[in-house]
């Protein structure tokens, strides 16, 4: 869709040619290959992220030993066929460890993502609908939760709440909304202007309706590209909060914390740092590449 | 045409990277100041040694909180007295202190003088205790006492009443003794007894000093030293590796490992420290026999191996080798501790847990993620699982604000220094008196309570101690205090570098006139 | 003989294979100007760009053969094509914001031209393009120069973009549709430029339209297209008087003609069914209010087709906005059936007055199909529940305005411009509106189309007995369906009454310049 | 123009209050007293008199509003009070945090956007060749790789295996190189990203058509117009970019043992260090108002269509 602004005149006669110019353009040769490609790499990741989460459901029952269960005898053991991954400090199999980190990052970050996105999205369709001072409300806010340092938020909810999961969640959660509100808000902004909006009005559709029916389906489609590469940001996220110690208590197994925790014998044990490492650049490597197909596909 | 692009591209990625590089390099506003380049420090003819330290000081003032700590460790700073490495008090400034009931008398060695050369007058040193009483809320009982000049070298303290661990306080880092005239406001410059005098200070950075030329205890070995700051212990590691430190301490368990691997490069010094790791019992909530159950199942010496190296288990809060240290706990008895739940009436249930009447005998562990707290409470976890107790862990961000002042806790983990200043009275008034702080299990004793209070004004030494085994005992016979482990005091020292008090339990020696490296 | 400037034989060129332009064959003289016509769809701008292929038009050819100033294109290496760009040939583009950097000043566009083909010299830069600014009738070239794209009408915008084109002295001028995007005034002016320029440079040109109009005024020769064939070619007066191809001839009949009127059909009822009493718009624009509308009166009675002519920026959509309730007027107030509906409506007032928009597609939501969009107004406003009901109707609608039902279950994307504006003619009348507002609903469709779509639209009107506000930029077109007529200006209406009598003789200067530059065309 | 520079600064006012009150709150309700850290610093129990001194002392026993009210009144006269945990004011040690993080971040920055400009140019001119698709990949790696994760890879096996950088910074430019490179290279992947995607937008535009049909050579065409035009978003980016870096990765700072803005940050926190906390969080909220205004007014300058 082309968008022409300034004032040149029968803004009609040059939307209507551009449509044909750009849906002419869409039947040109290569462009249809590539939709199709670009679909099936979508297929391909969305493929993968299921596998992962399949993975982190079935965790407990995949472990091949305890992963809270420490031995002595086995400290910082080379990877071994009895501990594929090796073993940390307290001798705790790592390869289990890191299944049932998948577990706990994988899932939360697909719920915290889910949720900002839903509520950020909301907020902003009011916001953007409305106007007025909905609008300046919910900006303002957003403004204010954007300036205010989100480790300050992560610590001072750790000191609330104590560690573990629901502070992380909090914290990321309390300004994760804020991009999909925004995003939102822009989107609905340009659609309002769109006639069938005026149309569905004229129609005796209440706004409610039109922001279900109409604006919601419109702007679901970018919405979802910036939640899939968030699950990536939020993983990070995750990880970097327990590597600060603020995250999930000791005897969890969470990606983050066996890095911080690990970090100290890299020399002598370097598996058990780049094992929890590696998964985590794996997952947030899936989650990104899903988020960069589908915006290939929604066309930039 | 793309050629072009190309090469106009790559000539902007280089020149930004050298821009990026050189304004670092040669921008006026950086943080720490200009010192030799890393690693030749030691071929130069001068003697420097290069230290990390895991603290940081804004101002030179020893009096103010734990900064007399820091002064004493960079070599700048005296007390009145010191402690030893038997942790027993010994004269430094002071030639001797008699003491007749509550009135000292203290006489101060006739060559001691500051690093100005002025002479330390008792008139000066009276000052200083004055001076800490009043910024430092900790020693503000000095401000109680009176004073009498009796010459230039001699003064007289009085008590309120009798103080049998004055000379103990008089020892601390955080009294020492600093020309007031000439130290200004102590924010960058300080004229002080020590072996070192300070050359170049960087609030909350690097510090550097120099040997004290007109020492008075003698000829000062090291030409200076660095202290860096260093919060991050992995860093110390491998900068040490990296050979850009010549000694540190609060060693941890994997460095030591790494540092035992190469005994010809690196000397590794372990020595009990004064830190104590221990759990309170609450009283409230637990039963006798499932507090001596606890107690015989949780096993110090498996805690130490899995800490290997970094803590010494220990039965008593106070360091064997004094002689108020001599307290003695049950063996460790996993099957003694089943037999006891068993009598008590709870019966193992179908997955590994005793339970009476329906309700499974679960206990809740709380501790702070600090001092290797964590660990313990996981091996704490396992070994109580082990005879069918089970248990939760809480981590509180800050102990002292939730746990400890509210006491809602079965078990709770705590780490303190025990010995402050080589006397057992300080830790016993904190965890085992009526109303102590620390005292959050319940644990009330009225035998104990007596013996605490003749504590309080027992002046003679002997008795002192035997008094303090006494009531420790007593706690742990009543399963109140479960006493784990005592932190290593471990130093490493690079080949060649002697004399940096690594023998000493006390945190706050380091640098001294002897240090030495080759 | 050389002074054949392009010869093309039996051309065939398309998109990755497809062939869009099929044995397309003219020769062009020099000073010669060749007007291709044909609507949207027809090939005409493909056969443009396979004449200057740009790569990022993607045009193939795939067979026969273009010879430019007896060498031929295809042969040419890449170099050379490039040299050709803007040096031999000129291009002129439809949207006129297109051809130039909105935010970088004429001057500097300029200069970056001639420098691009080693013509520059910086002395005599100056006056060369005054020069022929002055030739080409653009005043005060300095301040041009000066000026940015985004600062300048789409009119002035077209027309620096042909001087520019002419200042590389190109032997052969290309234009795709340059008139098409701009509103009558503008045309009139591109239009002597590009005679003045053939004058004094006799450079040849290709202009392509979908406006016959354009055809008659510019061309020396005409060439008609119809899916991708030229079906007739020959010179301007013989191809448009007598046309021998059946699809010419048809595409001059759709041009609406000054002459027949439609005739004041009797209105029986007494009242009026809306009444506009000093309605008024203004926008707070920078603290300084710019009114959009100031005091229009307006009377409909049932039945009543009422045509509102003006150029765009009179304020004619906005007016139609109000009165279809989108959007709120600053003063006056609206009455439909006595009832004052200015602030409040009811879902009876909406079922009372439907609208249909310009751009169909832009009228139905992309993600919905034409079905639910219809039922949605046939659930909301006609009270229609039951499901069955509601498909029947809906059937029913679609046969009505000369669609196949099964259209129905496409998305607006699947179908074509007409089409979906008769999906849109259907939801309207699905409730069987008093009054259809028509907010210029012909303007973004070709000319046949055009046709057929106001054909409808009266006779749904006769059929039903509602009345229309039929809104349009088209005096001519106005004057063929409309009773009476209303002519705007900058938000004023400037003259209204009988559509006769404002046609025979418009009192208003503006109506006469407006019906002047329509019978132009 | 300067009218619009006021109103946004005006902005600024209600946002800080909202935001240290709302800093203030959380902090004052989380457990964990100021006074206690302090005294017990280095694990020495403290007895109940001593603490309840020190807690009158540092006005800890005012109630929270008065608390906030005096700690307001003292700002409105720029002094952001003394530090809890050790008494110097505040604004010498976010002066100090501030110029260590400065120094990095800057580093940091332009290092990012030295390399991320030509390859997002590059990536876009070239679009969809070989060369586009495998610098997006490196790109990729960078945006799935946590920064701290890399900081210690680059540490273990630069600092010590092949021993080519010192792991104390000491100022020394090649101390600052690494910090700077394990905080630029995640930023720069980003960027790269979002450079092609701003450029590209702007290549696709109809006047670029335009400028190639009339032959005007390519150089001109990318580097006059379509980088000039490009300018804006790219411009909005680097401000956004300069906002999470001058929060200082507290991560990067502490591994690298850089006493920056967020390490500073991160212990006063933990020491319940309220008024460096505060000082902090108007730092900050400062920074990103003005941060905003610089783009916008950027922008502006550059495009002034955006006027209306």
């Amino acid at each position: 869709m082309c968008r022409i602004k300034g004032n040149c005149k029968d803004k009609g006669r040059i939307k209507e040619n551009c449509k044909e110019k750009s849906r002419m353009r869409e039947n040109r040769g290569d462009e249809k290959t590539n939709k199709s490609l670009v679909r099936k790499r979508i297929i391909f990741f969305l493929f993968l992220v299921l596998l992962l989460f399949i993975i982190s459901l079935l965790a407990p029952y995949l472990v091949p030993n305890d992963p809270y269960g420490t031995n002595a005898s086995y400290m910082k053991a080379a990877p071994s066929p009895e501990f594929p991954f090796g073993t940390d400090k307290l001798g705790r199999c790592i390869f289990s460890r890191v299944l049932m980190g998948a577990r706990l990052s994988i899932f939360f970050s697909l719920l915290l993502v889910m949720v900002t996105m839903v509520a950020g999205t909301f907020l902003g369709v009011v916001a953007g609908y409305y106007g007025g001072i909905f609008d300046n409300i919910i900006m303002r806010l957003v403004d204010m939760l954007l300036a205010f340092p989100q480790l300050v938020l992560a610590i001072a909810v750790a000191g609330v709440l104590g560690g573990g999961m629901t502070n992380m969640l909090l914290a990321l959660g309390l300004t994760g909304w804020t991009l999909y509100a925004r995003l939102a808000r822009g989107q609905v902004m340009s659609l309002k202007q769109e006639e069938f909006i005026a149309a569905a009005r004229l129609s005796g559709n209440s706004s409610l309706r039109i922001m279900a029916v109409h604006i919601l389906p419109n702007i679901a489609g970018e919405m979802i590209v910036n939640a899939a590469i968030q699950v990536g940001t939020t993983l990070v996220g995750f990880a970097g909060l327990s590597f600060l110690g603020l995250g999930v208590q000791v005897p969890e197994a969470e990606w983050g914390s066996m890095i911080n925790e690990a970090k100290g014998y890299m020399q002598q044990a370097p598996w058990a740092v780049l094992a929890p490492g590696a998964a985590l650049f794996i997952t947030v490597a899936v989650f990104n590449l899903l988020g960069d197909a589908l915006s290939d596909y929604m066309g930039r | 045409m793309n050629k072009k692009i190309f090469v106009f591209l790559s000539i902007l990625i280089v020149s930004a990277m050298a821009l990026a590089g050189c304004r670092n390099h040669t921008g006026e506003g950086l943080p720490v100041n200009e010192t030799e380049a890393a690693g030749e420090g030691r071929e130069q003819e001068k003697k420097i040694l290069r230290v990390s330290e895991a603290f940081v000081l804004e101002t030179l003032n020893p009096h103010l909180d734990y900064q007399g700590w820091y002064t004493s460790i960079y070599g700048l700073t005296e007390a009145l007295f010191a402690m030893d490495d038997q942790s027993s008090v010994k004269p430094v400034l002071a030639e001797s202190a008699e003491a007749e009931g509550n009135e000292w008398t203290v006489k101060i060695k006739e060559n001691a003088c500051f690093s100005n050369g002025n002479p330390v007058t008792s008139g000066m040193v009276v000052r200083n205790l004055k001076n800490a009483g009043e910024i430092n809320p900790r020693f503000s009982n000095l401000l109680d006492y009176n004073y009498k000049i009796i010459d230039d070298k001699t003064f007289r303290i009085t008590t309120v009443e009798v103080y049998p661990t004055l000379l103990n306080d008089l020892a601390s880092p955080e009294l020492a003794i600093v020309d007031l005239d000439n130290s200004g406001d102590m924010a960058k410059e300080l004229v002080a007894t020590g072996p070192f005098v300070i050359s170049k200070f960087e609030p909350g950075g690097t510090v550097e000093v120099a040997r004290n030329d007109k020492y008075w205890g003698g000829e000062v070995k090291l030409d200076g030293a660095v202290f860096y700051y260093m919060p991050e212990a992995d860093t110390s590691l491998m900068a040490m590796q990296n050979g850009e430190l010549d000694s540190y301490t609060s060693v941890t368990s994997d460095a030591a490992e790494i540092y035992g691997q190469a005994p010809d490069t690196y000397k590794l010094v372990t020595v009990p420290a004064t830190r104590l790791q221990f759990y309170i019992l609450n009283e409230n909530r637990l039963g006798a026999p499932v507090r001596k159950a606890i107690n015989l199942a949780v096993d110090s010496e498996a805690i130490e191996t899995y800490l290997n190296g970094t803590v010494t288990s220990t039965s008593g809060p106070f360091s064997p080798t004094a002689a108020y240290g001599k307290a003695a706990k049950a063996a460790v008895d996993p099957e003694g501790a089943k037999e006891l739940l068993e009598a008590d009436g709870y019966i193992l249930n179908v997955d590994g847990y005793y339970e009476k009447d329906g309700q499974v005998l679960s206990l809740n562990i709380a501790y702070y993620a600090a001092r290797s707290l964590d660990t313990l409470a996981a091996l704490m976890q396992e070994q109580l699982g082990k005879i069918g107790i089970k248990v939760t862990l809480t981590c509180e961000e800050d102990p002292d604000g939730t746990y400890i002042a509210t006491g809602d806790f079965d078990l709770a983990l705590y780490c303190m220094i025990a010995d402050k200043a080589s006397d057992p009275y300080y830790f016993i008034s904190c965890t085992l008196a009526e109303g102590a702080p620390y005292n959050c299990g319940g644990f009330s004793n009225g035998k104990a309570q007596a013996w605490i209070d003749e504590l309080k004004v027992e002046t003679d030494r002997e008795k002192r101690a035997e008094l303090a085994n006494r009531i420790v005992q007593l706690a742990i016979d009543e399963d109140a205090f479960g006493y784990v482990a005592l932190f290593n005091k471990t130093t490493v020292m690079r080949k060649g570098v002697t004399n940096v008090s690594e023998n000493c339990p006390f945190d706050f020696y380091f640098l001294t006139a002897d240090t030495d490296m080759d | 003989m050389n002074d054949i400037v392009l010869s093309i034989k039996n051309l065939t060129a398309g998109y990755g294979g497809k062939a869009v332009v099929s044995q397309a064959s003219f020769g062009l003289d020099r000073g010669e100007i060749i007007v291709v016509v044909g609507e949207s769809g027809s090939g005409k701008s493909t056969l443009l760009k396979a004449i200057l292929p740009l790569e990022d038009y993607g045009v193939a050819m795939s067979g026969g053969e273009i010879i430019f100033k007896n060498k031929p294109l295809s042969g040419m290496t890449a170099a050379e094509k490039n040299r050709l760009n803007g040096r031999q040939i000129g291009m002129v583009f439809q949207d006129p914001k297109a051809s130039f950097n909105p935010v970088r000043t004429f001057r500097k566009q300029f200069i970056e031209a001639l420098k691009s083909h080693g013509r520059y010299e910086r002395e005599l830069f100056e006056e060369q393009v005054l020069e022929l600014f002055r030739k080409l009738k653009l005043l005060d070239g300095e301040r041009i120069l000066d000026s940015c794209p985004y600062e300048m009408s789409g009119g002035m915008n077209q027309r620096i973009a042909i001087a520019l084109a002419i200042l590389l002295e190109p032997v052969l001028l290309l234009a795709d549709e340059p008139t098409s995007a701009l509103d009558v005034t503008a045309q009139e002016q591109v239009m002597e430029e590009l005679l003045r320029i053939r004058e004094y440079y006799h450079t040849s040109m290709i202009i392509v339209t979908h406006n016959i109009g354009v055809a008659a005024r510019l061309a020396d020769k005409v060439g008609v297209m119809h899916r991708g064939k030229i079906v007739e070619f020959g010179a301007a007066g013989e191809v448009l008087e007598h046309p021998r191809n059946s699809y010419t001839k048809r595409l001059l009949d759709a041009v609406p003609q000054a002459g027949n009127m439609a005739e004041k059909r009797e209105i029986k009822a007494a009242c009026y069914l809306l009444e506009l009493k000093q309605v008024g718009k203004s926008y707070l624009k920078r603290r300084n209010s710019f009114s959009a509308l100031s005091q229009v009166d307006l009377l409909l009675k049932p039945g009543e087709i009422l045509g509102i002519v003006g150029e765009s920026g009179s304020g004619k959509s906005t007016l139609l906005k109000q009165v279809a309730g989108l959007k709120k007027p600053s003063e006056g107030r609206i009455v439909l059936h006595g009832k004052d509906i200015t602030q409040k409506r009811t879902n009876m007032d909406f079922r009372r007055m439907q609208m249909i928009f310009q751009n169909a597609y832009d009228s139905f939501n992309p993600k919905l199909k034409i079905r639910h969009s219809i039922a949605e107004t046939l659930k909301n406003l006609g009270g229609m529940k039951d499901r069955k009901e509601v498909d029947a109707r809906i059937d029913s609608l679609m046969e009505r305005v000369g669609l196949e039902p099964y259209l129905a279950d496409r998305y607006p994307a699947e179908l074509s411009g007409g089409q979906c504006q008769r999906a849109a003619i259907a939801r309207a009348i699905s409730v069987n509106p008093e009054v259809l507002l028509c907010d210029e609903i012909t303007s973004a469709l070709d000319v046949s189309v055009q046709a057929d779509i106001v054909k409808l639209i009266v006779e749904l009107a006769n059929e039903s007995g509602m009345a229309i506000i039929f809104v349009s930029h088209d005096i001519v077109l106005v004057s063929n369906i409309c009773g009476s007529i209303m002519v705007m200006r900058e938000g004023r209406c400037i003259e209204a009454g009988e559509a006769k009598e404002v046609i025979t003789n418009p009192k208003e200067d503006y109506t006469k310049r407006l019906l002047a530059s329509a019978r132009a065309e | 123009m300067k009218k619009y520079v006021v109103k946004r600064l005006v902005q600024l006012i209600p946002m800080i209050l909202g935001i240290t009150f709302l800093t203030f709150l959380l902090l004052y309700i989380s457990p964990g007293d100021p006074a206690q850290k302090r005294l017990s610093a280095q694990g020495v129990a403290v007895t109940k008199e001593v603490l309840a001194q020190t807690r009158e002392e540092m006005g800890l026993d005012r109630p929270f509003i008065k608390q906030y009210g005096d700690w307001l009144f003292h700002l409105l006269q720029a002094d952001l009070g003394l530090s809890y945990k050790d008494g110097t004011p505040v604004n010498q040690k976010l002066a100090r945090g501030m110029k260590n993080t400065f120094v990095l971040a800057a580093g940091a920055f332009l290092l990012a956007v030295a390399v991320s400009l030509p390859l997002g140019i590059y990536t876009a001119v070239r679009k969809n060749r070989f060369s586009d698709y495998c610098i997006r990949f490196i790109c990729f790696l960078g945006n799935a790789l946590p920064n701290f994760l890399l900081a210690i890879v680059l540490m273990y096996f630069l600092c010590i295996r092949i021993n080519a950088f010192p792991v104390i910074a000491k100022g020394s430019l090649q101390g600052l190189f690494l910090p700077t490179v394990a905080l630029a290279f995640p930023l720069a992947s980003r960027l790269v990203r979002q450079v092609r995607v701003a450029v590209l937008k702007q290549l696709e535009t109809d006047y670029v058509s335009g400028a190639r049909a009339r032959g005007v050579k390519k150089g001109y065409i990318l580097f006059r117009n379509v980088l000039h035009n490009a300018l804006p978003s790219i411009v909005t980016l680097l401000g956004l970019s300069v906002g999470t870096l001058l929060g200082g990765s507290v991560v990067i700072e502490s591994i690298f043992m850089w006493p920056g803005l967020g390490k500073l940050a991160m212990d006063s926190i933990t020491a319940r260090d309220y008024p460096v906390i505060q000082g902090f969080v108007i730092l900050m909220a400062v920074t990103y108002v003005v941060v905003n205004l610089l783009t916008d007014l950027g922008c502006r300058l550059l495009d002034p269509r955006i006027k209306e």
